[in-house]
């Protein structure tokens, strides 16, 4: 198959740039939304290796902690969409910024 | 050899939690609208109670002396969780009846305690993952209904601001971790603690970079939870926003759950001895302790808001905590690792009940509707001296006074420090102390010493709140001549885990 | 059990006043300090220890219960008197009770609240004069500080937070860097100790085992161990002490505290500080008090000289009496660097009668204020001529201070200056004696101005408030102490012969004990 | 042990008893205590003669350890002993007498003039008295530094007696603290010789001093400290010597002497006769078994007593208030005996203390007589003509003063002559350096009459000059009985030793010399063995002896006699002239007493409060300051720190992200990865 030829680091190479695009979307975007979206980012960096390195390794550990983590994902977008929603009905906005009343 | 019985039932804690949660969802779909949520409490504080009590007899009996290890060893029951979920428990059962008074006003009742204990479900969980997969399902089981928690008063800003920002800096570090914990896969090949420690080896000599990234991404996401510098963003505005016993039930069992995963980890998966090369963690342990213990006493010096000023006391005593990490060199004496291990977790034993007791005074003065700054507990110690006595011993015994545990267990601590060859690392700790001792005796001023601005106007006197309150007192003040009960306990579970 | 009886008595009487109307607190806890009170004298009458308890000696009323497991240390539940701590003790419930008396008329609000405190600081004082295991004494050390602490914060003047706070702070850093000193020390034996008891640390550590503290690759050597140990030990009970330079936390305390809170003060926790240095650095580093002999021993004469000059400067009266005990403890510096009999057990003379004496002068400034309403020397002039009781005591006082001969001041400071003077451990000992002398005469001279600008002369008083005779129960204790400090002053032996019996063991090391 | 010696520590405890009772009850007893006062000073006068008398027929003397303080096992003992010899016994019925002297006399001039604070006056004369015999009877220097301060305290509470003016407690204040600057190096000294010798006994083979001896003829060795032993020694004699002089008013330390007129006058007469400045010279005789192996402090001893001779009696010639010019002339009379006892002078020494103690308290209470009669007036030049107003007044003043004057026949002559001879004739036996002190010691001789004559003339005789001198008022008995008493003892007191007639006659009536000289040689306490001891050699010129015993007779009486006529001639008449005035920058010199007041308050105040007030400013500001600045540091670093808290999540995140990635570069670099 097309994998035997792939070396592992080029997985590792994709997931750090998905990671790093994520991060970069959590320093630079003030929209509670894109946020959650880079915090997808990461999660899904994360799996990328995980998957990658399960066929490497040749166990599922890997591959099943993946699924895992995906569900979580979902999970946490709920409760950060519950999140963003009062928020929003408090501070009229999803930008995160907004929100500074707890400070120093 | 264990059978599918004691499995169980060493299982048993973690389970009186899932069914008090359980028994909470049959309740609220029965009977919607509980008036006052004293049923639900009651539920709620009877799984605490009934959890505490079987890590407690688990404990006593020793049969998990040196830990049993469960569905293939992705869960492990030993001395170290069953102390820990004594502590969930307990903590549980406190915020429970505490919150009684606290919401009694406010809807959806049966999802706050839900809540509680699914949380408290999770971190029992955490005080037996041994593998980084349980680990990072048993976190997000802890931390996203902490999350929702926070964001209880759905109508008080601070409330929901807190919550968010504790919520993005929790998925950032959550996804930190994730990461971290795929790329320790990438470089050992598996999940399991002690599969993960047999490959090290190897593994540090093949990949050390991957290795070493993907570690210090997981001590990132343990430092999110316990708190520490510099993942504890979060913690004064999550603290201070949030509901009081919210706040008490974070700092004080979230903040545990997430040093016992830290101690299994990096003790048991990421051995010093054999990654000390790939990445010093132990060195590591030893910055973020002194700049999270100094940066915590010495910002909380300064506030003007009690409840903050207890949450950066929190952070300052999580950086007490991380001694327990940072002093595993291999410096000290023989059992030396053990001693100051043990101590940390004594610590946070004590600390359990010290800080959840004076975060449930606050609730009780926010109950009054008093205000939440030093003035305004001003001759406060007039009106409520039972409430202000109890208050006295938790602060004190934050403090390190010898009125409750909290002195013992923190000398404990600088002590093994030093037995652990970092004197340094014990005297940082004893100035921050001394420092800590001048805010905290800010608000025994504000309580006995001050007079009041004008008659402060309490007519009631809530029984619940009291009553948790004066619990954790008793069991602070008698924790000094009674950790006779636990430290032996506390110091083998740590000598198991080498 | 006697002692176990005499600190719970205290803490149960305690506990009563706190619950008792305000109304009645008073009485009642003058009645609740007489049980632990009778229970010393009877412990002092009883006697029947001999030698040092740290060092092997017959310890009296001994106690010895498990407790906690540090590690591989044990703590232990262990008290005991020797003729060093019991003398101690019996000052503590004396003191303890003329200070109630004493507090009848200036303390007029929430009175339950300070007697109760006042009952829990005796408590305290007892335990950490009597306990033998090093955590359960530093227990008892920092229980010391909660009830002193509220009594200057609450009934003090109108510095009393900044003087409370000072107080609390400085002397619990003290306490925290003597902690990690000493505790380097025990993990330095190693398995030589299998317990924080301090006789056992004593022992090893004057048998010279101590190790490496952590491995001998990466640890710390022995010599070093040992020399930084002792330097962080005696910096942090010369906080308590004190002694110059860490003496400034002192005079805000005392001249913001109540009276009754200024003579516990000043009698008995400053003598916690001398009485530490003479248990761990003194007994169990002599080696390393040898080697520092000079450096301690000038900053005795610093103290005493510094702190007389000090007092001299004064025009807050209670300032004068508090600069003087930095002056005084120096005197119990020197005797304890002097490794004579006479100096250690000089040393331990000059803590009782020190007590006594500052106690003395404390109630009779605070007798003054409490009908003049100020301790101003220049606001005052020939009060003698108002009050004669007083002043005449306020004149048996002064005099006891500057070391009348008959009176327990003359008798201990002559014997720190003979124990000092044929010292064989420190070098010029003569040298260094004579100056230390020198305070005598600046006392004198500080005192008797004192007493000449505010008792003598023709009547003035800036503020106006009627003098009457002070009432008996304001008076009784005053005389009461007097009558102490002659006794003590004509026979001194009744504390002296037990205080040198235990003495003898920790004087006799390598370096012949002077005579 | 004869049954006297039972009874001899009641000599002290019957004052100390006087003490106690007028202390808590003189307000309800008879005369304010007085009568109690006086009762126990006889009952003390009583044994203290037949305790003399006992030893004169036995001979049997007493030296035992009678209370111990602190046991000797576990180092040097320290306790009270009574050593009853010789020179003790004498002492004692010295202080006693003159003790009730003054106790009788107090009943005129307090009782009488209605004085306040009664009780407590005679209650401090009883602890006087007690502390002063217990003083004279220690047998240890230990006890009698004891003592010594006892007798400061109490000459500090009578100086001070009336408290409520302001001159008395300063006066008091000033005395205490001169003495107890030189007391110090007395404390030093008794610390020295405790730990030097072990023991501080006075008597016996066991005493310091003649371990001394053994130590210095190399018999025995003694820790010396580094110096050689006659070094030590001598270090240890000078820093006793520091206590006497400053009891006995010795030059640089008798500032506080005239001061001290502002107490009673019958306690002026105690201080000066019998008791304080006595003291001193009585410790230097008692431990002279010490001091006569130490030639160099001996010579010391004898220059500052010859100069303050002289020098306080140059102050003396210019003074206006009687009792002042009294006060120089004791400082001077006390340095005669210095002088003698330095110029190896022991009996003169003692017979001077013995004759002084007498005609000094004579002149006292006759003074305090006079100024009852002027209504407390002391002013010389208010006064005049008082000799026809007050017959016995006058009649033993003036005895007392030619006593004081040194005019032959009275007592005083015979003393000082004995004084001045014994420091020619070892000035001659070839230690040339005692002719300075001899010098001095005469010349003062010629002063002393012209100052005594002048406070005669001035006091009693001319035209009274103040409606008072004309109708003095009139004085009791119990002035009266003590002046006679006196008087005839200050006229015939020169009869205990008169050396010259002896030498003359042959007669063997050195009584006091014989009598110094039967102490029994086991004390080594007696006159004998000190002369056994003394390196002084003896000279003579003019043929001999008995010759230089006649030059120095005459020059002494000469000069007396000049200096009295002169005085006598000035003042003359009914109303003198100020002729001191004539002495112009001379006279503003003396009258200021050479400004010696001045740099010592100066000392005092100037410097040490100067000094004391700079090192609280110091503490203040340094010390304390250091503390502030710690605690509002770490409190600003506190305010800093919050402020990474700046509330914006995002910025959250970045920090984290930041301190992460700076971790990992760290971290990186430290493991070696890459």
């Amino acid at each position: 198959m097309v994998l035997e030829t792939v070396p592992a680091e080029y997985y590792l190479v994709l997931s750090a740039a998905v990671f790093c695009i994520g991060l970069f979307g959590i320093l630079t975007r003030r929209n509670a939304l894109v946020f959650l979206m880079s915090v997808e980012l990461l999660l899904n960096a994360a799996n990328v290796n995980l998957v990658a390195f399960a066929f490497y390794w040749g166990n599922v550990t890997g591959q099943t902690f993946a699924l895992f983590v995906i569900a979580l994902a979902a999970a946490e977008v709920a409760v950060g969409i519950g999140i963003v929603l009062v928020v929003h009905r408090n501070f009229d906005d999803v930008d995160v910024t907004n929100a500074t009343t707890l400070k120093w | 050899m264990v059978t599918m019985a004691n499995e169980w039932l060493l299982l048993s804690p973690a389970a009186a939690f899932v069914l008090a949660a359980l028994a909470l969802f049959v309740i609220d779909a029965f009977a919607p609208e509980d008036a006052d949520g004293g049923l639900l409490a009651a539920v709620a504080a009877v799984g605490g109670i009934a959890a505490l009590s079987a890590s407690g007899v688990l404990l006593l009996s020793g049969v998990a002396a040196d830990g049993v290890e469960l569905f293939g060893g992705q869960l492990v029951v030993d001395g170290m969780s069953l102390l820990f979920t004594f502590i969930f428990g307990s903590v549980t059962a406190l915020v429970s009846v505490a919150s009684v008074d606290y919401i009694r006003e406010l809807p959806h009742k049966a999802e706050y305690y839900l809540l509680v204990t699914l949380a408290a479900t999770g971190m029992s969980l955490l005080a037996s993952a041994n593998s980084l997969a349980v680990v990072f399902v048993a976190l997000e089981l802890s931390s996203l209904p902490s999350y929702a928690l926070v964001a209880y008063l759905k109508r008080n800003r601070g409330s929901v601001e807190g919550a968010l920002k504790y919520f993005l800096v929790g998925a950032l570090s959550s996804g930190i971790m994730v990461y971290g914990i795929s790329l320790v896969y990438a470089a050992t090949g598996s999940l399991l603690l002690s599969d993960v420690a047999s490959a090290l080896g190897g593994a540090s000599a093949d990949y050390p970079g991957v290795l070493g990234v993907g570690l210090l991404m997981i001590v990132g996401g343990l430092a999110f939870k316990t708190a520490s510098v510099p993942f504890h963003f979060w913690a004064p505005d999550a603290y201070e926003g949030a509901p009081a016993p919210v706040a008490a039930f974070l700092s004080s069992a979230s903040k545990a759950a997430g040093f016992v995963v830290a101690f299994r980890v990096l003790v048991v998966g990421f051995p010093i001895g054999t990654i000390a090369g790939t990445l010093d963690w132990v060195l590591l342990f030893q910055v973020l302790a002194v700049v999270t213990m100094t940066l915590g006493n010495f910002a909380a010096a300064t506030q003007e808001n009690v409840k903050r000023m207890l949450a950066y006391s929190s952070i300052g005593h999580a950086g007490y905590a991380l001694i327990g990490l940072a002093a595993l060199t291999n410096a000290g004496g023989p059992g030396a690792e053990a001693t100051v291990l043990g101590a940390s977790m004594l610590h946070l034993f004590v600390y359990g009940f010290m800080n959840t007791g004076a975060f449930l005074f606050v609730a009780l003065v926010e109950h009054w509707e008093l205000g939440r700054t030093f003035e305004d507990y001003n001759g406060l110690g007039r009106e409520a001296p039972v409430a202000c006595v109890a208050m006295t011993v938790f602060v004190f015994s934050l403090a390190g006074l010898p009125v409750g545990g909290g002195f013992l267990s923190k000398y404990f601590l600088f002590a093994g420090a030093v037995g652990a060859g970092v004197p340094w690392l014990a005297l940082v700790g004893a100035v921050n102390s001394a420092l800590s001792l001048y805010y905290y005796s800010r608000v025994v001023k504000a309580m006995w010493i001050e007079p009041p601005a004008e008659p402060l106007g309490i007519e009631r006197y809530p029984t619940a709140l009291y009553a948790a309150v004066l619990t954790a007192a008793v069991v602070t003040v008698l924790l000094l001549p009674g950790l006779v009960v636990f430290d032996g306990i506390a110091f083998e579970a740590a000598a198991s885990l080498f | 059990m006697l002692i176990e009886a005499l600190v719970v008595s205290c803490l149960l009487g305690a506990a009563i006043v706190f619950f008792t109307p305000d109304r009645y607190a008073p009485k009642l806890a003058f009645g609740l300090s007489v049980p632990p009170l009778v229970l010393s004298l009877y412990a002092y009458v009883a006697f029947d220890g001999s030698g040092n308890a740290l060092l092997g000696g017959e310890i009296a009323y001994e106690t010895f219960a498990e407790w906690l497991q540090l590690g591989p240390y044990a703590v232990n539940y262990h008290v005991g008197l020797d003729g060093i701590s019991l003398p101690l003790v019996v000052l503590s419930t004396v003191l303890t009770t003329l200070s109630i008396l004493s507090a009848w008329t200036p303390i007029d609000d929430r009175q339950s609240e300070f007697y109760g405190l006042v009952l829990l600081l005796e408590g305290s004082l007892i335990g950490v004069f009597a306990a033998l295991d090093f955590l359960l004494w530093f227990v008892f050390w920092e229980a010391v500080l909660i009830p002193m602490y509220l009594l200057i914060g609450v009934w003090g003047g109108p510095r009393r937070k900044y003087a409370a706070i000072k107080f609390f702070v400085y002397t619990n850093i003290a306490s925290l860097v003597m902690f990690v000193g000493f505790f380097a020390l025990i993990f330095g034996l190693g398995d030589a100790v299998s317990s924080t008891g301090m006789p056992a640390i004593a022992e090893a550590l004057r048998a010279g085992q101590l190790g490496y503290l952590g491995t001998p690759t990466v640890g710390v050597p022995p010599d070093t161990l040992a020399i930084a140990a002792f330097l962080a030990m005696f910096v942090g009970f010369a906080v308590k002490v004190p002694v110059v330079p860490f003496h400034t936390w002192l005079p805000d305390a005392h001249v913001e505290a109540p009276t009754p809170a200024s003579v516990l003060l000043a009698g008995v926790l400053l003598k916690m500080g001398t009485y530490a240095l003479l248990r761990f650095n003194f007994t169990m580093l002599p080696e390393q008090a040898a080697t520092l002999a000079v450096p301690i021993a000038a900053i005795a004469v610093i103290s005493i000289i510094y702190g007389a000059l000090l007092a001299l400067a004064q025009q807050d009266l209670k300032r004068v009496v508090a600069y003087s005990s930095v002056s005084s403890m120096g005197y119990v510096i020197l005797g304890l660097v002097a490794y004579t009999v006479y100096g250690v057990g000089g040393a331990t003379f000059q803590m009782v009668a020190h007590g006594l004496i500052s106690g003395l002068l404390f109630m009779t400034v605070g007798v003054f204020y409490n009908a003049t309403h100020t301790r101003m020397i220049g606001d005052m002039s020939g009060l003698a001529s108002k009050m004669p009781a007083t002043a005449t005591v306020f004149v048996a006082g002064a005099f006891g201070y500057m070391g009348l001969p008959l009176m327990a001041g003359f008798m201990a400071e002559l014997f720190v200056f003979i124990g000092a003077f044929e010292s064989t451990v420190l070098p010029a000992a003569p040298v260094f004696t004579a100056i230390a002398m020198f305070g005598i005469v600046i006392v004198a001279g500080y005192l008797l101005w004192a007493m000449q600008r505010s008792l003598f002369g023709p009547f003035e008083l800036e503020t106006d408030y009627e003098l009457g005779r002070a009432p008996v129960h304001d008076i009784a204790p005053i005389v009461t102490l007097v009558v102490l400090i002659v006794a003590l002053g004509v026979a001194p032996d009744l504390i002296f012969e037990m205080i040198r019996d235990a003495t003898l063991d920790v004087v006799e090391f390598g370096f012949g004990g002077g005579s | 042990m004869a049954l006297i010696y039972e009874l001899t520590p009641a000599i002290v405890f019957l004052p100390l008893a006087s003490f106690a009772l007028a202390l808590f009850f003189g307000r309800w007893m008879p005369k304010k205590g007085a009568v109690a006062g006086i009762l126990a000073t006889a009952g003390a006068l009583g044994l203290s003669v037949v305790t003399l008398g006992w030893l004169l027929l036995s001979g049997e003397v007493h030296d035992q350890t009678w209370y111990t303080l602190v046991d000797a096992e576990m180092g040097v003992d320290l306790a009270f002993g009574i050593l009853i010899d010789q020179l003790s016994a004498a002492m004692l019925v010295i202080v006693s007498l003159i003790a009730f002297l003054v106790h009788v006399f107090s009943l005129g001039y307090m009782n009488d003039e209605g004085e306040p604070g009664l009780p407590r006056y005679y209650a401090g004369l009883g602890l006087f008295t007690a502390s002063m015999l217990a003083f004279v009877m220690a047998d240890n220097l230990f006890m009698a530094f004891v003592f010594f301060e006892l007798v400061g305290l109490c000459s500090y509470l009578l100086i001070g007696h009336w408290f409520t003016e302001d001159a008395p407690p300063s006066a008091a204040k000033k005395a205490f603290l001169v003495t107890r600057f030189g007391d110090y190096f007395f404390l030093v000294g008794v610390v020295g010789v405790l730990v030097t010798f072990g023991t501080a006994g006075f008597a016996g083979s066991e005493g310091f001093p003649a371990l001394a001896e053994s130590a210095l003829a190399g018999e025995t060795s003694v820790n010396t400290f580094g110096l050689s032993t006659e070094g030590w020694f001598s270090v240890l004699g000078l820093l006793v010597l520091g206590g006497v002089l400053g009891k006995s008013a010795q030059f640089p330390f008798h500032t506080w002497l005239p001061d001290a007129m502002e107490g009673p006058t019958p306690v002026s007469a105690l201080i000066h006769a019998a008791t304080m400045v006595a003291a001193g010279v009585y410790l230097v005789a008692r431990m002279y078994g010490f001091y006569a192996l130490l030639p160099t402090v001996l010579g010391i001893i004898a220059f500052v007593g010859g100069f303050t001779a002289l020098f306080a009696a140059t102050m003396a010639v210019v003074k206006n208030e009687i009792k002042q010019v009294l006060a120089y002339s004791t400082i001077s009379q006390y340095g005669y005996m210095m002088l003698a006892l330095g110029a190896g002078g022991y009996v003169a020494a003692f017979f001077h203390l013995t004759t002084h103690a007498i005609f000094k308290a004579l002149l006292f209470l006759g003074a305090g007589s006079v100024i009852i009669a002027m209504h407390h007036e002391e002013d010389m030049w208010e006064m005049g003509g008082l000799k026809s107003e007050m017959r016995t007044t006058y009649l033993t003043f003036l005895a007392g003063s030619l006593a004081l004057a040194g005019i032959f026949p009275f007592s005083g002559f015979w003393s000082k002559d004995e004084v001045l001879f014994e420091t020619l004739v070892h000035a001659l036996g070839g230690s040339p350096l005692l002719f300075g002190a001899y010098a001095m010691g005469i010349t003062a001789v010629f002063l002393t009459g012209f100052y005594t004559i002048r406070m005669v003339m001035l006091t009693f005789h001319g035209d009274p000059r103040s409606e008072t001198a004309e109708d003095p008022h009139s004085v009791g008995w119990n002035v009266k009985f003590p002046l006679s008493v006196l008087g005839v003892l200050a006229v015939v007191a020169g009869a205990l030793n008169p050396v010259p007639i002896e030498m003359l006659t042959g007669a063997e009536v050195d009584f006091l010399h014989d009598y110094l000289y039967a102490t029994p040689e086991a004390l080594l306490t007696g006159a004998e063995h000190y002369s056994s001891l003394s390196s002084y050699g003896s000279g003579a010129i003019a043929g001999g002896e008995i010759g230089t015993m006649l030059v120095n007779a005459g020059l002494s009486f000469g000069l007396a006699v000049a200096g009295a006529g002169l005085a006598f001639g000035l003042y003359r008449g009914g109303s003198p002239a100020r002729h001191t005035e004539r002495l112009g920058r001379v006279q503003t010199l003396l009258m200021h007493n050479y400004y010696q007041d001045e740099y010592q308050v100066w000392l005092a105040e100037g410097f040490t409060v100067r000094l004391a007030a700079a090192a609280d400013t110091f503490d203040q500001g340094v010390i304390d300051g250091t503390v502030n600045a710690v605690s509002s540091v770490s409190r600003s670093a506190g305010a800093r720190i919050r402020q990474i808290q700046s509330g914006v999540v995002t910025n959250y995140a970045a920090l984290v992200v930041l301190s992460l990635l700076a971790l990992l570069v760290v971290f990186a670099i430290l493991g070696g990865w890459f």
